[in-house]
């Protein structure tokens, strides 16, 4: 076998010449990758985004409904009222407890599937934890309506339990309690954090995955509890799992106005207000105002999180 | 008149309508009603409806454009028509426009500047719907209990047990309510308020928060919030108690001394209607005493077109009386409220302020 | 430091340990019933190919694995069943499992944190172990801005900061490169006599063992072949497996080892044999390869069948391939092998030799 | 064998499974009523039960008119991001330049932000533009979220790509082409049928941002909006569901195994 | 095989090559100014420590990196920018990289298929090359299916196929273990010689080196610090780098070197110097440690401050720390460096001792 005979190479073809100019020139291959998204994300996306903006310096014409294309930044004085201040304040604190729950809740879960759930089991969390994802959000709002009117199923579980008293008790606390639990802050509460669960677990699962073994062994060697090394290693180390299901948590219920319509007391969040003022009201250049603060929140938010290394965990 | 259409020429097969719900029926709930296959076969124009929870709604979907007709309400229709969003309607092409009841033939919701804009479809009133358990044979006889913290006949408070409609038009409940509670205020028109009476509906708003658990905002969640939420008492729509007293609750409506506002809706044409021979010929239907009997039965409203009020199966021969037929004058009808107002010197509050401010008194402001 | 019946309790006893991973079919019998005692202040290695049970004994004193049967004493009490918290043991891993989000200085301290140690003493016996270790001044950097080596010295220190009364290490030295290891392993064995703590050393590197232990102990398929001074393991291996696994031997069984030595199955290191005249050879036949080490220059000598291996010390005459040589050796250089089957097949499929280009 | 360490503290078992109910008491109760006999409003528990909405939802024309148009869309959503998020993760994997961060921010932003926004946003750029709402208008506020989906996948699968499998492609003659035929897209295949999957979920489910571009059109979500708030046979909604959940569970399977970080190695 | 003028063009020829990775500040002289010509038919391996460049010069022979400066030819024929499908030449990487989604069969077989062969072709050779690497019947399984050194072989049978004029191999041993890789060297070597392939080999490995090459070149930051046949790297090292990177090396300069050897910069190796009688000894001291490796006992002596390390063969009788002993060499055996002082600073950071436990 004569193997020092090389293979006779083909005849350099359109396919070659490409290949050859992209493999010299690294540059080159990296502008054609990135052409397609960034027309896509610059144009369409950011564009959108510019238009918006721009409508939030056009005022509405009160009468007709139109929108006037005068610059003003009467949407912003206006934004600055009490009210509206009010509902921008309310939908911030109650998204982050909704985070703050979601985390809580979220962790013992993640960390269960990530450090012990094996084979079946893990595949069967896993499934879990997505099916509600998959089944129509707003079936499953309404169900939850059905789960927390004042004669539905937790309060008739309650009953069974003779625990109507502890509900009562919840619903009396002043500022989030209310006729029942589906016409008070609670509710929304509750159904927010369901809602997004799923999105604070999965990336927290993948964050505690990647902590090594090795590591958590060495807290315990060093003599640490599982309690410290909780503490001390998995949570620092999670942390960017936890930030990124953050911004999922956050960023949702910022934006969301059909929750609070459904559950709730009738006081307005963010997502109300702008859709009411963009669909309802037609009040197209306020609702861009308006939807200047999440855009702010979620901006300081993601410079928070992006240096708790979130976006690598998304 | 320009820009109106003078001959009726072939249907173009389809006609985009935005309506309220349960107002262009085709028997997908109820065989019985249905009003629209009918139509569809008779003249090829098939028809498609987006519905529109809140008149705000059917102004922006408007504004959007991409529909031939919609079913606005007054305070809607006026919006429109100065927005230039629909069309004048030339009445010699729809045959039955004569049979229009007299009082709304040139109701002023549609018809301005000479000019009619719209073809009269229903109207009706916004009634104290209430628990009968509850009341007993007490039935409420002025809006207070739905306004004002008290016990109700059951002996227990009616905080949290009542509910108000969940849009700034409401403030014209208040208003109304205010005419007749406190006549120093000086209130003629709940839609043409003064800063002061303004301020003082809020007021009354503001104290109302206080017992609404929450507010209606359509009427389905209304039916399951007196089904399973303790609801006993609220502004609401014939509609609702039909579907509640017909699930066999104790559910009765009444219509308060102070009186009640209600809505009277026309079928009005958007300007760059791509579909006008099939539209006219829906206004035309929509007039037809039987369509107009079956919907006043279906949505407990009343007849634009009086015929129908005699023979119809579903509606009754009382059905017209029982839905306020005879109360005409004893309603406010919505109207938009605008600073240029005839009643108070142009000096009213107007409709942009009565947003903002709806949305604060629900934030507890 | 040979074991010893002695009244003081052993630095770390294993008693019949059996450590059985996954059930039913597919199970792994990963240690397979291990007795040992370790003195205290011994330096003690496990010495075995990959997946013979090294890191499973290791983990199982750390406290990492509980063993499915068999108890475990240290310093003469049972903590078989203890969590590794709660275990007077420290553990140096492979990985060095640095905590990436401390600073150097809180990685060393934290076995004191723990303990609730103030900060101040803290920081000062952190310096104090950074300085043992030759690392003064890294305190505030990540374990990411450090080389391999330095890394293994702070993972030294963080463990030895608790004082153990043994330190476990599972190839400590595995990740560095041959110089830095060599300079490593003479610092740690240093650093072992002037502490005076008890080491179990995990290796499959035979010359690490053999310059570093006291004793070593060879593991083979989840069972301890032997255990002994390094001298006791390359000059007496009591198995073939042994002596094919340290360092370089010739085996020989049966015929051929009748033949040349008188006994049944033996053992020669290669370094034993010399090259000399036909007069007193214990053997002769012609050279087929001739591999130059450096510090030697290795014979392949097929003597009459038997493949011999001769390793000559530098400066000796090197012959070609194909001359015909005549081989000496001592009788004291021929180890008698004890004769045990089992191992003798393993030994065989580990160092089978299939010279790769002969097929074709 | 004794108790191990690895084994889970009973606590920490309890409030995993316990959350894990939590997410599950909803889909218990969309299935009950998916039989009950009520159809206008439902109350606790449900008096009585029936089989019959799953024939009129079979029966159903509108059900069927907005699955269809919720799957085309969720088809052509994920197909555009499957092309863009891979061409922005395999720009992004492993190179470093200048802007990358800024850019891998802008991929991450349309799900960062409120879906509220991007809706809003695409909306008034459409109407200055005068664009007539239509499938495409759903499909290009789809594609935009979806790509992120995508992108993080393929992102990650890339960066745990072996750089030496690209290498030892070219070495053995095989160009740019030929490497990205044979190594590249087979290695990235199940990260990108894994996200393709999330991406067709969250496009299938998603109701906000359609709200603003889908003008009169009806997606499944947005049918199901209509249904719940004027409810004509409310069990309808819930068959859907039970329908969606079951047809949608292995996919879901089929996405984790395939994304599952394997051990192996080579 | 020594480099010489012949007329037939070098495998491979490097004239100048540079490689710098980064800019500015930060940027790193991976390679800097190598200047090399590899005879065809040559086993040619660079050998260096960690960091020293051979990977990166292996990629730019092999067209994965492409030089900064210089030009690189390839039998004869300049290749400086072409991609590396482009160039006869076939990589063995260190980790295998074989295909996990292609049977091991497809493996072997994908050079030929991205030039087109037919199906049957490729099947045939694919099988002949797994034939020629013992690998029969393994075709049909997966890469994750194999053990290391079945996948090793794997990888050397798909750059085989290709039949490259030259054939590069990044530490194609390293993941193996110890035995395996024992045995892998030989089927390696005996594989180039039945080939005549042109092999270069990386690795960090001296004795790997020194037992498989024609000549070595030993890397140090980036530059060749000597070119040479094994016995000429270990027995004439031109720098005091090279003396201490390949094998065990006493470096002495300046005043202990004059005193014990007359030259002022001399290398002796340790198992060149032997113990004896105080008669003719060349230097005495005392034994401060003695470490025991099996085939052989190093001695660290103290000889009047200078440390002096001596390998004992076995059988030699081993003094205890503290005993005074004199030591002897041949005046051959005494090696003058030459006097290069950047690379002698190199030398001493790399090796310089010191013993971790004695800053305590
Ligand atoms: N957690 C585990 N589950 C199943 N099998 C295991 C586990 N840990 C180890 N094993 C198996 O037990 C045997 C012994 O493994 P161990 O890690 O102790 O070997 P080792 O001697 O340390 O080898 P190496 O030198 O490769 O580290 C191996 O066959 C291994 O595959
Ligand atoms: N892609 C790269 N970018 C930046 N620096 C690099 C890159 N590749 C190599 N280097 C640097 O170039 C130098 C030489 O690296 P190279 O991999 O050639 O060393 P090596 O001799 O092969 O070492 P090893 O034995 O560790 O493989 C090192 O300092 C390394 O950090
Ligand atoms: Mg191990
Ligand atoms: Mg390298």
């Amino acid at each position: 076998m004569n193997l020092a005979l090389a293979l006779p190479t083909p005849a350099p073809s359109l396919r070659r010449r490409i290949s050859d100019t992209l493999y010299t020139r690294p540059g080159l291959l990296l502008l054609a990758l990135l052409a397609p998204p960034l027309l896509w994300f610059g144009v369409i996306y950011v564009g959108a985004l510019l238009t918006l903006l721009a409508n939030a310096f056009f005022s509405l014409d009160d009468f007709t409904g139109q929108v006037v294309r005068e610059l003003t930044l009467k949407n912003f004085a206006e934004l600055l009222e009490g009210a509206n201040l009010d509902v921008a304040l309310r939908t911030v604190v109650m998204a982050s407890a909704v985070t703050l729950a979601s985390i809580v809740l979220a962790f013992p879960l993640a960390y269960y599937m990530a450090r012990h759930a094996r084979g079946a089991t893990k595949a069967a969390l896993y499934l879990a934890v997505m099916l509600p994802l998959w089944s129509s959000y707003l079936v499953r709002l309404y169900a939850w309506k059905l789960l927390l009117a004042k004669e539905g199923a937790v309060s008739w579980l309650a009953a069974q339990l003779h625990l109507t008293w502890v509900l009562e008790a919840l619903l009396g606390l002043p500022g989030i309690g209310g006729q029942s639990l589906s016409f008070s802050t609670l509710g929304t509460f509750i159904v927010f954090v369901y809602m997004w669960l799923p999105f604070m677990v999965l990336p927290i699962q993948a964050s505690i995955e990647r902590i090594p073994g090795s590591l958590i062994e060495a807290s315990g060697d060093l003599g640490a509890a599982p309690g410290i090394t909780l503490r001390r290693v998995i949570l620092p180390l999670a942390l960017p799992g936890i930030a990124a299901g953050s911004i999922f948590t956050f960023s949702l219920t910022l934006g969301d106005y059909i929750v609070p319509q459904v559950i709730g007391d009738s006081t307005m969040y963010i997502g109300q207000v702008v859709y009411l003022q963009q669909g309802t009201a037609g009040n197209v250049p306020f609702a861009a105002a308006f939807s200047l603060v999440p855009i702010v929140v979620i901006g300081v938010y993601l410079w928070f999180a992006r240096r708790l290394g979130a976006f690598d965990a998304l | 008149q320009k820009g109106m259409l003078q001959k009726l020429g072939k249907g173009e097969g389809q006609v985009d309508i935005v309506a309220w719900p349960g107002y262009i029926e085709r028997g997908q709930t109820d065989k019985q009603f249905d009003w629209v296959t009918g139509f569809e076969q008779k003249t090829g124009c098939k028809v498609n409806v987006k519905t529109a929870g809140t008149s705000d709604e059917m102004v922006a979907l408007m504004n959007e454009g991409g529909f031939d007709l919609v079913t606005a309400s007054g305070d809607a229709s006026t919006r429109l028509i100065r927005g230039k969003k629909v069309q004048p309607i030339n009445t010699a092409l729809i045959p039955s426009y004569k049979n229009v009841d007299a009082r709304l033939q040139k109701a002023p919701w549609h018809f301005e500047g000479n000019t009619h804009y719209g073809v009269p479809y229903q109207w009706g009133w916004n009634v104290l719907m209430y628990n009968t358990t509850v009341f007993k044979d007490k039935a409420p006889t002025s809006w207070s209990v739905v306004f004002e913290e008290q016990n109700l006949p059951d002996g227990k408070s009616n905080k949290g047990r009542v509910q108000a409609f969940d849009g700034p038009i409401y403030i014209a409940d208040a208003a109304l309510y205010l005419k007749a509670k406190k006549p120093e205020l000086g209130i003629k028109d709940p839609y043409e308020l003064t800063e002061a009476q303004y301020k003082a509906a809020l007021e009354l708003l503001r104290g109302q928060r206080k017992i609404v658990g929450k507010y209606w905002h359509d009427a389905f969640v209304q039916i399951d919030d007196f089904t399973n939420e303790g609801v006993v008492a609220s502004s609401s729509w014939q509609f609702q108690a039909n579907i509640l007293g017909s699930k066999k609750r104790p559910i009765a409506t009444v219509v308060p001394t102070e009186g009640a506002t209600g809505w009277a809706d026309s079928t009005m044409m958007h300007a760059d209607a791509k579909h006008p021979n099939c539209a006219y010929l829906w206004m035309e239907h929509s007039l037809n005493p039987k369509l107009q009997g079956d919907l006043s039965a279906w949505f407990g409203s009343v007849p634009a077109v009086p015929a129908a009020c005699k023979g119809n199966a579903l509606l009754g021969d009382e059905g017209c009386k029982r839905q306020g037929y005879e109360s005409f004058d004893k309603i406010s009808f919505w109207r938009t409220p605008v600073a240029q107002c005839a009643s108070q010197n142009n000096q009213c509050v107007p409709y942009h302020k009565w947003v903002s401010d709806y949305i604060a008194v629900l934030g507890g402001r | 430091m040979v074991t010893r019946k002695v009244s003081v309790p052993a630095a770390v006893q294993l008693e019949g340990v059996h450590c059985v991973f996954g059930t039913g079919e597919r199970a792994v019998r990963a240690v397979d019933g291990v007795d040992l005692a370790i003195a205290p202040g011994e330096f003690f290695t496990l010495l075995g190919p990959s997946g013979s049970g090294k890191t499973t004994v290791l983990r199982m004193i750390g406290g990492f694995t509980l063993p499915s049967a068999g108890r475990l004493l240290i310093g003469g009490e049972d903590v078989t069943l203890r969590p590794p918290y709660a275990r007077p043991v420290n553990t140096v891993f492979q990985d060095y499992a640095l905590f990436p989000h401390m600073s150097i200085a809180d990685n060393v301290a934290y076995g004191l944190m723990v303990r609730g140690v103030g900060k101040a003493a803290r920081r000062r016996q952190a310096n104090d172990m950074l300085a043992l270790v030759q690392l003064d001044g890294v305190g505030e950097r990540r374990p990411a801005q450090l080389s391999g080596g330095q890394r293994q010295r702070v993972a030294l220190a963080r463990a030895l900061i608790n004082r153990p009364q043994l330190l476990l290490l599972d190839e400590p030295l595995g990740a560095l490169d041959l110089k830095l290891r060599e300079q490593m392993q003479s610092e740690l064995k240093a650093l072992q006599r002037q502490l005076g703590i008890t080491f179990v050393f995990v290796t499959h590197d035979q010359h690490e063992a053999l310059s570093m232990s006291d004793r070593i102990g060879v593991f083979h398929r989840g069972r301890l072949e032997q255990v002994g001074t390094p001298q006791v393991i390359y000059d007496r291996p009591a198995t073939r497996f042994v002596a094919r696994f340290v360092g370089a031997a010739n085996v020989l069984d049966d015929d051929a080892a009748r033949r040349l030595t008188g006994h049944v199955s033996v053992m020669l290191r290669p370094e034993r044999i010399r090259l000399g005249g036909a007069a007193g050879a214990r053997a002769g036949g012609t050279v087929s390869e001739v591999q130059y080490f450096g510090a030697f220059t290795r014979v392949r000598v097929n003597a009459a069948g038997v493949g011999l291996q001769a390793d000559l010390p530098p400066g000796a005459a090197v012959p070609e391939v194909g001359a015909t040589v005549h081989l000496h050796w001592d009788a004291s250089a021929v180890h008698a092998l004890s004769d045990e089957p089992a191992a003798a097949a393993t030994a065989a499929a580990v160092a089978a030799p299939a010279p790769l280009g002969a097929a074709a | 064998m004794r108790s191990d360490p690895s084994k889970a503290p009973l606590a920490l078992k309890l409030s995993a499974w316990g959350v894990i109910a939590f997410l599950h008491v909803p889909l218990v109760l969309i299935i009950l009523y998916a039989f009950s006999a009520e159809d206008k409003s439902y109350v606790f528990p449900p008096p009585e039960l029936t089989t019959q909405w799953f024939a009129v939802a079979w029966a159903r024309e509108d059900v069927w008119a907005a699955i269809r148009l919720s799957f085309e869309v969720a088809a052509w959503s994920t197909a555009l991001a499957l092309v863009l998020g891979t061409l922005a993760a395999a720009a992004l994997a492993r190179a470093n330049f200048f802007g990358r961060d800024a850019i891998s921010l802008l991929l991450v932003l349309p799900i960062a932000l409120p879906g509220i926004i991007t809706g809003i946003a695409l909306r008034s750029a459409y109407g200055t533009l005068q664009i007539p709402f239509s499938f495409w208008t759903i499909v290009v506020g789809h594609a935009t979220f979806c790509v992120v989906v995508i992108y993080n996948n393929a992102v990650a699968r890339l960066r745990r790509l072996n750089p030496n499998l690209i290498e030892a492609s070219m070495d053995l003659g095989a160009d740019g082409f030929q490497t990205l035929r044979h190594v590249v897209l087979p290695q990235l295949g199940s990260a990108l049928l894994a996200g393709a999957l999330l991406a067709f979920a969250l496009s299938f489910d998603e109701v906000i941002v359609t709200t603003f571009t889908a003008g009169q059109q009806t997606t499944l979500p947005i049918w199901m909006l209509q249904e719940l708030i004027r409810p004509r046979q409310r069990p309808v909604t819930n068959v859907v569901a039970v329908v969606i959940i079951a047809l949608t569970f292995f996919p879901i399977l089929a996405a984790y195994w395939l994304t599952r970080p394997t051990p192996e190695s080579s």
